[in-house]
Formats: C-alpha cells, sequence, structure tokens
C-alpha cells in the first residue's frame, strides 16, 4: 500500500507547512521597536508600478532608521504578497491583523473591500491620489484617507490645465472632450464631476469605457479622433493599457499633446514601451517627478552607499518611486505625531491621530528635504487630505519634464460633491441600504 | 469624414485585429489538432516568447534574438509535451485542461523571475504614420502585422497538407488510436505542434508587442482568440482567417455604433456575443467538421 | 472533433466495493466535531482568513461539480454566477431590506435562473464548444452587473452590504459569520449529497456516460441538463450570498472575473470530478496553497537575508511551485485527491479490519 | 394485411423512410409485431436493421413515415417519452454508464417509473425515500434473474463482457417493457452463452408476455426463437414470414449471397 504510505507523506508535509504558518497568524509588537506590515504587488500584471512604490517607501524607511528612526523607534517591516487581488488583500490584512499602524495597498478596489474592517479596527487605510474620493470627509470616513489629490479633485485640475491651454475657462465653452476610460471604480469616479465642470463651463463631454486589460483600443479612438472630432481626450487608463493609446494616436492623427493622462498614467513605465511614439505626451501627477531633493540624494549616498537599497539605484527618482518615498515621508510623519501626542507603543488608532496631526507645510518639507517634492500636505480630523494640486509633466522620450505650475482644483465643487457623497453614505448606513 | 467613410474606416481597422487575433487563435488550433486539448498556457507562452525576445535584444540584436528565442520555444514545447502531455495521456480533456492552466502559472512565474516585473517597448521601425486611402486612415503596422498573421496561417495550412509531420498531426487529429497503430509517433509529432505553436507565441508576442508594449498583461490576449476559435471551428486552421476577421469586424463596428452611445465598453463583449450567435445556430463552426454519433 | 466529443465527459472514480465504514465514519465525525469547536480553538486568522472562504468556495465548487463531474457539461461561468449572487444578496438585503434567509435564496434563484438561459447551448453543444460558450456567458454577465445602472454598481463599482442580522441575532463577529456560513454550507452539501445517490443524480451520471443510451431509458435530456445548470449555479448564487454575508460584507464585479471561475473550474478537478468531498478537498488545495507558498516564499527571502533580487525571485517563484504542485497531484492523482483519501481510508480499513483486509484493501 | 393487422398489432410502422445526408438507410419499410410474439429482423450489414431498431425507440426520427405502438401514433414523441410508453432496447456496442456501478446502471432503467423531484430527493424524505427502497429492490430482482447478483456494486465497465451484455439488457427490463429491442444480443459470445441468453429471452416472452424484436446474425437462433422474421435489404423489406418461410425464399438467399455473407 505504497500509495497509503504516500498519503501519509502529504498529510505530514501539509502538517509541517501548516505549522510554519501558524506563528504569523499571531500578533505581537515588540518593545523599541515598532512593526509596520505592507501590502506589497510583486507579481501579475501590477508589478510593475507597485515594486517602485514599495522601493521608495522602504528606503525612505531605511534611511529614517539610519538616522535614528522615529523618536528613537527603529521601524521594521513584514511584506505581505497580494496580487493586487482583493481576497488576497483580505488575507493579507487578516494574516497581519493587529500589527497594522496604516494600510496602503496601492490598490483602490482592496480600499473599498477593506472599509469595513480597517473601520472596525480604527486603522487608516490611505491610498494616495486613489481610493474613494469622499473619504476626504474624515468625520465620515475616520479610516479612510486619499492624503494628495483625490480623483474629483484631479478631475477639476486637468479640466483647468485644458482651460489654461485655451487661454481661459470661459474658452471651454462648446469644446468637446472626450473621457476614455478603465470601466472600474478608479475609471468611474470622475464621472459626476465631469457632469458638473460641462456644466459649470458649458463644454461637451463623452466617455468610451475600456473593460480591463483594455489592450485594444482601435475603435474607440478611431472614434474619438475621427467622429467624434474630440478637441481634448483625457486619459484614466492603469497599467499596460496607458501604453496602448499611443500606437492608435499615431495611427488616426490626433495632436498628441491633446491627450491628457491621469497620474496613474504618470509613471516612465506607463509610456516607455510606446517608444518614441508617446513623444509629447501629457500626464498629471501630484508630486514633482526626478532626483533632485536633497531626501533622494540622501536615499543614494546613505542607504545606497550602505547597500541597503531595495531595488535598482536608477529606478530612484522614478515616478513610482519618489510616490514610495511620499507614501514613507506621510506613514513615518504620521507615526511620529503618534508617539509624541500618545507615546509608544503605537497602534492603528495613535496612528490614525497622528496622521490627522500632520503638517507637512514648505517649512517641514524642507526639513525632510522633500520641498517641491510635493505641494504642502495638511491634515485634520475634517479633512485627511485629497484636495491638492496637480502638475502637468510632458514625456520628451526618457524622462517626464514638468511644463505647468501647481494647479488647484476646483476646491468648492470638490468639496461639495464630497460632501453630498459623504452624506449620501451616511443616510445610507443609517437606513440600513447598501452603502455605494 | 463621411459616415460612409468612418464605417469603412472603423471595418479595415477592426478586420486588421482581428487578422492578429486569429494568429493568436492558430496556437491553440495547433494543438488542437494535434491533441484535442485546450492549451490554455497559449496566452503564458506568448508573453514569454515576447519578454525573452526583448530581454534578448539589447545583448544579440534582433535578428538573433528571434532565434534564440525560436530554440528557447522549442525547449519550453517539449518540455511541455513532457511534463504536461506524455504524464497526463489518456486523463480527460479536462484534467488535460487543468494541465495546461498549472503549465501556463509556471510559464507566468517563470517569465517574471527571469526578465523582472517591468514592460519593454517593441518596435519593429514601421512608420506609424497612417496610410491615406482618400479620406480612410490606415495603420502600416497593422497592415504588415495581418499580412505576416495571413502568411504564418497559409504556411501551416500548407504544412498540414503537404509535410509528413503535418499528415501525421491530421491523421492522430483523427483518430490516435489508428494513427499509432500505422506507426505514427505520437510523441514527436505533439512535441512538433507544440514547438509550432511557440512559433506562433513568438510572432503574436512581438507583433502584439510592437502594438502595445512587452507586459505581462498581454498573456491576456489569448482570451481574444477564444471566440474566434467558437467561430472558426476549433480544428480548421483556414477557419481562424475568416473568423478573425468577423470578430475584428465585430468588435469595431460594435464599439463605433453601439458603444458609442451606452458609453462604450461593448468591444470585448461583442466578440463574445457573436460567438454566442454562432454556437446557437452554427455549433461546429464555419469551418469545423460536424459530428454524428455512433451506437 | 471526433474524439473530442467522445472525451469531452469525464471519466470519474466509479463506485468502489463497500468498506466497512469504519474509518469514513471516525473521520467524518472528527470534522464534523472539530469544524463546530474550531472557532473557539482557532485565531481569528484561520476562521475569518481560511475557514471561511474555503468551505464558501467549496461549496460553489460543489455546485460546479454537481455539473461538470455528474451531469459531465463543463461550465466556465461558475465565478459570475456567484457575482450574481453577491449582487443579489445586497441588493435585496441591503436596498430592499429582505430578511436574510429570503436574501440568500433569492440570490440562488436569480443566479439559477440565468444558468438556466446560460445552459441551453449544452442541449446542442459538448466539451470545449461548451466550455467557450460558458465562458462568454461569464464576459457578458460580468459586463451586464458593471454596466446596468440598476445594480447600483455605478460610479463606485463596490456595493457594500449594510451590518448582517438574522433573526435578533447580529452576525457581526467572525464566530458569527463562521456559524452562519457553516449553517449554510452544511445544509446545502446534505441537500446535493442526497441529490446525487437519487434518481435525478442518476440520471446525470447517465447522460454525462452516454446521453443517447440515457434518454433511451427514460431520461429527458432537456430536462436534465437543464437542470443540472440550474442545480449547480443556484448554488454558487449562494456562495456569492455567503461571500457578502459571512466574508467581505460588499459585492465587486472584481472578485468575480474569470481566473475565479477557471479556480473553482481547478478546484474540482484537483479535487475530483464527481465526488463530493472532492469539491472541498479541491477549494482547499487551491484556496490555501498560494497563500501558504507566499508565506514560506517570504520566510524563505528572509531567511537568506532579504536583498531585492531574491524578494521579487520568490514572490513569483510563489506561481512556478502552484503551477508544479497543480500538475504533480494530476499526474499523480488523475482522480483527484478525493480517491487519495478513498485510498488512504481503504488502507486504514484493511489495517483495522485486517481479517477482511483482502476486500477491503483498496480497489487497485 | 398491415391495415388488417393494425388491430391488434402491438408496434407498427408504416412506411418508414430514414435518410443520413445522402445516404438512404430504410427506403418505406413496414412492420406489425403482434402482442406477445419474438419477431426478429434479419439482412446483411447495412441493410438498415439497427436504423429500425433506432426509429422504433426513437433515437432518430424517420424522416417520412409513421410508427404507432399499441395503436397510439409514437412517431412525434421524444426518445424518453417513448422509454415511459413501455419500448426499452439493448445496444449493439452495451453503451453502458461506465462510471456507474451495475446496480446504478439498472436503476436508470427505473428512472421514468419514479416520480420524486429535484426537491424531494435533496432532502430524501417521504416519497423520494420509499420511491427508492421499493426500486432498489425490484432491481435487485432483476439483477438475481439475471444472475448479477453478487456485482451489484461492480464497476460495470470492469465486468466481463458477457456480464456487461446482461447489465445492458437488465438495464432494458429495468423498464417494465412490453416491448423490448434487442440489437445482436449474442454478438462475441461464445455456445454456452449463447444458449443461457435464448433461454433467458424465452422466458421473459413466454413468462412475462414481454414481445421481443430481435436483430441478430446468427441464424440458429434466429431460426430457433423467432416466431416471424422479417428480411431487410437496402432499407427495403424483401420477405416476411415464419422461419422457415424465409429461409426458403430465394430472394433472401440471393440477398445474402450477393454480399458475401452464409446462412447457416
Amino acid at each position: 500500500m505504497n500509495h497509503a504510505r504516500q498519503c501519509w507523506k502529504w498529510a505530514v508535509a501539509a502538517g509541517i507547512a501548516i505549522t510554519t504558518v501558524a506563528p504569523i497568524a499571531s500578533a505581537q509588537t515588540y518593545k523599541g521597536e515598532i512593526i509596520h506590515p505592507m501590502m506589497v504587488t510583486r507579481t501579475g500584471p501590477f508589478a510593475t508600478a507597485s515594486t517602485g512604490v514599495i522601493a521608495g517607501q522602504q528606503d525612505y524607511i531605511t534611511l529614517v532608521n539610519m538616522q535614528g528612526g522615529v523618536e528613537g523607534y527603529k521601524i521594521t517591516w513584514e511584506e505581505c504578497e497580494f496580487e493586487y487581488k482583493v481576497p488576497r488583500a483580505l488575507e493579507c490584512y487578516d494574516r497581519f491583523k493587529g500589527k497594522w499602524l496604516m494600510v496602503y495597498p496601492n490598490s483602490t478596489p482592496a480600499i473599498f473591500a477593506l472599509q469595513e474592517r480597517v473601520t472596525k479596527d480604527e486603522v487608516l487605510a490611505i491610498n494616495l491620489a486613489g481610493g474613494r474620493s469622499d473619504s476626504t470627509d474624515g468625520e465620515t470616513f475616520p479610516y479612510l484617507a486619499p492624503v494628495v489629490a483625490n480623483f474629483w479633485a484631479q478631475a477639476t485640475s486637468t479640466i483647468k490645465y485644458i482651460a489654461q491651454l485655451e487661454g481661459g475657462e470661459s474658452k471651454l465653452k462648446g469644446k468637446k472632450i472626450a473621457y476614455i476610460h478603465l470601466d472600474n471604480d478608479y475609471g468611474r469616479q470622475p464621472f459626476p464631476m465631469f457632469d458638473d465642470l460641462a456644466k459649470a463651463h458649458g463644454f461637451e463631454w463623452k466617455s468610451w469605457a475600456l473593460s480591463w486589460p483594455a489592450l485594444e483600443q482601435s475603435a474607440a479612438w478611431v472614434d474619438i479622433a475621427r467622429r467624434y472630432k474630440a478637441d481634448y481626450v483625457i486619459g484614466w487608463l492603469y497599467g499596460q493599457s496607458c501604453a496602448v493609446p499611443y500606437t492608435e494616436i499615431a495611427k488616426v492623427g490626433y495632436p498628441m499633446k491633446k491627450y491628457i493622462g491621469s497620474l496613474w498614467c504618470g509613471t516612465e513605465d506607463d509610456v516607455g514601451p510606446a517608444g518614441t511614439l508617446a513623444n509629447g505626451t501629457v500626464t498629471a501627477n501630484y508630486h514633482a517627478a526626478g532626483k533632485n531633493f536633497p531626501v533622494l540624494k540622501e536615499i543614494e549616498d546613505k542607504v545606497y552607499k550602505a547597500g541597503k537599497g531595495t531595488t535598482d539605484p536608477a529606478r530612484i527618482g522614478t515616478v513610482a518611486y519618489n510616490r514610495g518615498v511620499i507614501t514613507g515621508m506621510v506613514i513615518v510623519e504620521a507615526m511620529r505625531n503618534g508617539i509624541k501626542a500618545h507615546g509608544a507603543p503605537l497602534d492603528g488608532k495613535k496612528v490614525r491621530d497622528g496622521y490627522r496631526m500632520i503638517k507637512l507645510d514648505d517649512a517641514r518639507l524642507a526639513q525632510l528635504g522633500a520641498k517641491g517634492l510635493v505641494p504642502p500636505l495638511v491634515f485634520s480630523e475634517k479633512n485627511h487630505g485629497g484636495m491638492d494640486a496637480q502638475v502637468f509633466q510632458s514625456w520628451d522620450g526618457k524622462t517626464w519634464k514638468t511644463i505647468s505650475g501647481w494647479i488647484p482644483p476646483n476646491e468648492p465643487m470638490v468639496r461639495a460633491k464630497v460632501e453630498a457623497s459623504a452624506k449620501a453614505y451616511r443616510d445610507q448606513v443609517k437606513s440600513g441600504a447598501p452603502a455605494k | 469624414m463621411g459616415e460612409l467613410m468612418f464605417g469603412i474606416e472603423l471595418l479595415i481597422t477592426g478586420m486588421l485585429i482581428g487578422l492578429m487575433y486569429s494568429m493568436v487563435a492558430l496556437g491553440f488550433v495547433l494543438i488542437y489538432k494535434a491533441s484535442s486539448v485546450f492549451n490554455f498556457a497559449q496566452g503564458a507562452m506568448t508573453l514569454f516568447a515576447a519578454l525573452t525576445v526583448v530581454g534578448l535584444i539589447p545583448h544579440v540584436g534582433f535578428a538573433w534574438s528571434l532565434l534564440i528565442t525560436a530554440v528557447v520555444m522549442c525547449v519550453v514545447a517539449v518540455g511541455a509535451e513532457r511534463i504536461v502531455f506524455r504524464p497526463l495521456m489518456g486523463s480527460t480533456q479536462l484534467t488535460i485542461f487543468m494541465g495546461t492552466v498549472g503549465f501556463a502559472s509556471i510559464l507566468e512565474g517563470a517569465a517574471q523571475m527571469i526578465w523582472g516585473t517591468r514592460p519593454h517597448g517593441l518596435k519593429l521601425g514601421i512608420p506609424h504614420e497612417p496610410l491615406m486611402l482618400g479620406e480612410v486612415y490606415v495603420s502600416k503596422p497593422d497592415l504588415i502585422s495581418a499580412a505576416i498573421a495571413g502568411l504564418l496561417v497559409i504556411a501551416i495550412v500548407l504544412f498540414f497538407k503537404r509535410t509528413k509531420i503535418g499528415l501525421g498531426l491530421r491523421a492522430i487529429a483523427d483518430d490516435p488510436a489508428a494513427a499509432q497503430v500505422v506507426g505514427i509517433p505520437l510523441h514527436r509529432v505533439w512535441a512538433v505542434a507544440w514547438a509550432l505553436a511557440g512559433m506562433v507565441a513568438i510572432a503574436s508576442g512581438v507583433l502584439w508587442g510592437s502594438r502595445i508594449g512587452v507586459h505581462f498583461a498581454m498573456s491576456l490576449i489569448a482570451l481574444k482568440a477564444l471566440p474566434v476559435l467558437i467561430i472558426g471551428g476549433i480544428d480548421s486552421v483556414a477557419g481562424v482567417i475568416v473568423a478573425g476577421l468577423i470578430v475584428g469586424a465585430a468588435e469595431a463596428l460594435g464599439e463605433g455604433y453601439i458603444g458609442t452611445h451606452i458609453g462604450g465598453g461593448v468591444q470585448d463583449v461583442m466578440a463574445y456575443v457573436v460567438a454566442l450567435l454562432f454556437l446557437m445556430f452554427k455549433p461546429s463552426g464555419l469551418f469545423g467538421q460536424a459530428t454524428i454519433q455512433r451506437l | 472533433m471526433a474524439n473530442e466529443i467522445a472525451d469531452s465527459t469525464p471519466v470519474v472514480a466509479a463506485r468502489r466495493a463497500p468498506h466497512y465504514p469504519g474509518t469514513r465514519v471516525v473521520a467524518f465525525v472528527l470534522l464534523a466535531a472539530f469544524a463546530v469547536v474550531a472557532p473557539f480553538v482557532l485565531t481569528e486568522y484561520w476562521i475569518k482568513a481560511i475557514a471561511i472562504p474555503t468551505i464558501i468556495f467549496g461549496l460553489s465548487a460543489f455546485g460546479l461539480n454537481l455539473v461538470t463531474g455528474y451531469a459531465g457539461l463543463i461550465s466556465m461561468g461558475q465565478a459570475a454566477f456567484m457575482a450574481l449572487g453577491a449582487f443579489t444578496a445586497v441588493i435585496a438585503y441591503g436596498r430592499f431590506g429582505l430578511p436574510l434567509p429570503l436574501a440568500i435564496m433569492l440570490s440562488g434563484a436569480v443566479a439559477a435562473l440565468v444558468g438556466v438561459i446560460v445552459g441551453t447551448p449544452s442541449l446542442r453543444i459538448k466539451g470545449l464548444y461548451l466550455m467557450v460558450a460558458t465562458l462568454a456567458s461569464q464576459f457578458i454577465i460580468i459586463w451586464a452587473l458593471q454596466r446596468v445602472p440598476w445594480t447600483g454598481s455605478g460610479s463606485f463599482a463596490t456595493l457594500n452590504a449594510p451590518p448582517v442580522r438574522i433573526a435578533g441575532w447580529d452576525v457581526s463577529t467572525p464566530t458569527d459569520k463562521y456559524f452562519l456560513v457553516l449553517a449554510v454550507v452544511a445544509l446545502m452539501t446534505f441537500f446535493g449529497y442526497n441529490l446525487v445517490r437519487s434518481r435525478v443524480g442518476r440520471a446525470w451520471m447517465a447522460l454525462r456516460e452516454h446521453d443517447v443510451a440515457a434518454s433511451v431509458m427514460g431520461v429527458s435530456m432537456l430536462q436534465y441538463k437543464l437542470m443540472a445548470f440550474l442545480v449547480s449555479s443556484f448554488y454558487a448564487g449562494v456562495a456569492g450570498a455567503l461571500v457578502v454575508f459571512g466574508h467581505t460584507g460588499a459585492a465587486s464585479v472584481q472578485e468575480y472575473e474569470l481566473d475565479v471561475s477557471i479556480k473553482i473550474l481547478g478546484m474540482i478537478i484537483v479535487g475530483g470530478l464527481g465526488s463530493v468531498l472532492g469539491s472541498y478537498l479541491g477549494a482547499a488545495f487551491i484556496m490555501l496553497l498560494p497563500i501558504l507558498l507566499a508565506i514560506l516564499m517570504q520566510k524563505a527571502a528572509a531567511a537568506i537575508g532579504g536583498t531585492p533580487a531574491a524578494v521579487d525571485t520568490l514572490a513569483n517563484a510563489e506561481h512556478v511551485v502552484f503551477g508544479a504542485l497543480v500538475l504533480y497531484f494530476l499526474i499523480k492523482e488523475p482522480k483527484g485527491l478525493a480517491e487519495l483519501w478513498h485510498r488512504l481510508a481503504a488502507w486504514v480499513d484493511s489495517k483495522v479490519y485486517s481479517f477482511n483486509g483482502a476486500q477491503t484493501g483498496g480497489k487497485k | 394485411m398491415a391495415a388488417v393487422l393494425a388491430q391488434h398489432a402491438l408496434l407498427e410502422a408504416r412506411n418508414v423512410h430514414r435518410s443520413f445526408g445522402g445516404v438512404v438507410a430504410l427506403a418505406g419499410v413496414d412492420l406489425a409485431v403482434n402482442p406477445g410474439e419474438i419477431y426478429s429482423i434479419i439482412g446483411p450489414n447495412g441493410a438498415g436493421k439497427t436504423t429500425m431498431l433506432n426509429a422504433i425507440s426513437g433515437v432518430f426520427r424517420p424522416t417520412q413515415g409513421s410508427i404507432h405502438f399499441n395503436g397510439r401514433d409514437c412517431t412525434r414523441l421524444r426518445t424518453h417519452q417513448i422509454a415511459a410508453l413501455g419500448i426499452a432496447r439493448t445496444f449493439q456496442n452495451l453503451a453502458l454508464f461506465r462510471g456507474m456501478s451495475v446496480e446504478e446502471n439498472v436503476l436508470v432503467g427505473r428512472h421514468a417509473l419514479m416520480r420524486a423531484g429535484v426537491f424531494e430527493c435533496g432532502i430524501h424524505f417521504g416519497r423520494a425515500r420509499g420511491e427508492e427502497k421499493r426500486h432498489r429492490a425490484s432491481v435487485a430482482a432483476i439483477l438475481e434473474f439475471l444472475g448479477l447478483g453478487h456485482a451489484a456494486r461492480e464497476p460495470a465497465d470492469k465486468l466481463p463482457y458477457g456480464l456487461q451484455k446482461r447489465v445492458d439488457l437488465g438495464r432494458a427490463l429495468a423498464v417494465d417493457p412490453r416491448l423490448l429491442l434487442l440489437d445482436e444480443p449474442m454478438a462475441g459470445m461464445n455456445h454456452g452463452e449463447k444458449a443461457a441468453l435464448m433461454a433467458l429471452v424465452t422466458e421473459l416472452n413466454r413468462g412475462r408476455g414481454i414481445t421481443v424484436i430481435l436483430i441478430e446474425h446468427d441464424m440458429g437462433v434466429v431460426m430457433n426463437l423467432s416466431h416471424r422474421v422479417a428480411v431487410l435489404d437496402h432499407g427495403v423489406k424483401i420477405a416476411e414470414g415464419t422461419p422457415a418461410q424465409v429461409s426458403a425464399d430465394e430472394r433472401v438467399i440471393r440477398a445474402y449471397l450477393g454480399s458475401e455473407e452464409e446462412v447457416h
């Protein structure tokens, strides 16, 4: 019965495997050290951006540790691979439950799925320039935060940028704007904003939805450029779909600088594959690219010289990497404030309070060596961020060149939307209806 | 431009893309004909091939990288035959299908282990300015890709008609047992089928790569081939060409005339809707052989 | 095509000679007992992140096994049916305030209804063609769920469910949710277990093995093929509702895309076509192995100093190992993990009841 | 003559045509089988014998003509409905349900006689339970009758060929048929087995009053068992009558010699 022996063999193997896993489930924080679990996506279609962001965050934390840590506490991180998949994200969250100080999945779908859990466990989940746009309202969403420009803010400042090119918002009247987007949480959030803006400025907009992975967009582009004859095209794509439009644009002969991508298509990897075709294309961004910032120099000199870097040094200063560094700053700053206010050891709630105390104004940013990397980030209980400006950048074939100043969102309009949406959410929760 | 011209341009654009779907579908057909197995790994093979090509170009140049990749894909193919087929021989179609799913997982993992997770450009130096036929714009790269796809399909057809191995493949497709009896070496023929599928993977990997860049999500292009398979008839090489044209046209026209009124996003569904219609009315596809069950 | 038709019906573990119930009964009692005490002996992580999703997907896999394993009709739309269930659950329970049990039933019913429609091609086509037909439905259903505004998956494509209450019982803690899920799954497994041993189950198997002979024996092809799809997608719908009420608390199409359908198909193939137990074993295998591997890989990475290259490589190695293990089991156990267990049980029996070990010492 | 017989014929086929693509398998065949008789259909290969059985058992519909069972037109009925009328058949190539045990195979034959719906079967209560008990009992009886009792729980496809043929027959008997169609039941059997099976068929016919339509190549068997014999050739009935009459008919002999197959 060697078959049966084999069964035992496998049973034993499984047993061993499970016992190796078991300890991870139990959570405890060690003294003198801050444990910071991280959700990462190192495999699958979304690994590209994520690996850069993770590297930036980890390198920044390493730098902080080398400079004595946060209020004397060193930060150590544990990774949890979730492949940008919602079920895996939930598993990761539960696996490290009790250890979380701040959750940053870098995935809007994951944020939506985690909302219930983090709110119950009082852990702040952030998604820079993503997640729920209405989570700008920190009172309604005490444990969610978009940190920088939320999707609605992005939409308004992108329209403002177009207005600038046209020479004034009045000039938008009668213009045709095509909106080509992924058909999901992320691609659809700007809809209501565009409706309001169109009403306000008297332009016309039309949407072209693409289902993931949106690797084939030719028909949509023929329609946009040849029949609809859009004056501008705003793209709200992600991942590989960012690189697809350029062959189409070349083919339909659409002026490259009139295609404006969202900041999620704003990394080098998003346009690189298109080669020279993408030259002159424009995307938004919520921070500056390049590495002429003291903090990045420090990382290069200290972290990488010491061989503690977590990625190819060539990635330093790339958009994805800088986003990681900024995320790191926000997280570390929140931890610092948390310890200052409530003392160690930290927990989710303390860090959340710390987040609400963040005051990264130019002075503070200068101290951190990041002046000009991001617009000032100042949060409060009411304001979890999301009202920030965007900068616009143009691709020259090798790097992103900034071609605009910081263009703030249309704050009153975004506020109105956030408040309306937050109110609707509160009512729905009260009435027990499904919260959207 | 006029509605008509617009329609024509849409149609041409769609059909050219359609031919590129046909090329991907061809990979499935090859393996299906040889072993009546639905090879889910075809997409992963395409990704793997494309990543290998672009990964090698900086070191050895385009021509050599194609050659080396061809060799690599042959090795992969034989490997597939060894680790997926030989041991699973005699299992049900479903089991073997699952085997190819596992194999796909291995290939995808390996591809990212070896070549990393970052996307790459792959330019064939074809000018991108459109060809102007009056008001109608036609993409040169798509024209060339479509042409290559067409040639590839013709080559494969000839291969089946003329070569010994090709005939062997057909014999096996018709009746594996009998084929073995008359001494056709199953394993070798299968390995060849897989190798050919590998070559198809390279071609589609390179041509699609030059269109959309080489990136993990590329393996998803394979899904576009399924409606083509159904419409063309899974066992018909010639069918995939016609089917590709149909699917491409349906997608483009659907997007341009239906999608535009409901906010887009119908393109991918169109292909499947058309496929379903075919399944309802012509289950064995345009060129597939209908079958009668004997008692 | 010729051999495609012939091969398209999965060959499954044939009924084996009867064993002394011993091992199985004991195992079942132990399992049942463990299932009940689990929440009190396991950490929250194991309940919330491992047990609940595994048995929910086990249920869905069991449903798929009814149509694919028993009736021999390949279906690749199971995830879409779960999505239908999930959305129905949120809308029925949340928007229209139906009582929970009704909402769950309705989720099943809606999925079942669509399932019958999706199943109609099965009257004319088999094997790969049917596979792609159902796969097409998978895409179309998901697309529709996203595009029909009424579903509410408008500018936020995710629907959150309100707190779960059932007749005054607040299903809030993981333990509560676990028992809710466990109760439903146990009930439906019992139902399905009886079903496959009844005239209905036999009719399905007969259709699978030889549909012409079956109809000559008086089995209505139309009725029973569609019934198979109906029951199967009902199970999927309920599973989808359980995902909402017992696991994620939200319905979102991203969780039910094609790869999930393929996973569920994988569960029954690895677990054992035409086997109730296999559905759950397979679910455990496909759901837990990647997590297990991910953790092992991370530990390995940490162990070797976690150089960035190593971290990335090992993360991707997870997929390689996963694929390899799937292949290994398909090759070693073509009839699925259930067969492994049956042999193990037979072996134990033969040791325990050594006096008739000859008969019960496992088939083969 | 057919018209006269129609009064008391159990099964009557009128001018049945069937063609596949261009190939004509049946070109206007009339049959009238009386209750309680054993009626054999013989003829060279490709004469259309099996096609005739398929037409009767509803596997194919005639392209033309009609089939009446017990005076009722069942030409348009679906296959499973015909089974419900009490017409059962065996298969040339057995067509057993491979994945299932002998008992289950035969139980499928009882399908049309059972009534429980999905829900009842699922909760396995009330009607479903009692019914299952009853029919398992009657299946056990059938298996005993066929000498398969010991093999009830064996997987059907693991049995020796001879026993598999009995399972096939058992399946048909489980339908409680009034008319039993046997498609070359003796094929591939040795003398002993043939003798046993012949005894069995006789028992079914005499003892249980089951009318039998038999397709068989072994002329010895045919001549022995049948009350009447019909001869098909190229889809046409060229002769009908008692075994003696038929074997004397020179058209028959020509037909057989024409297709070099000897008659014993």
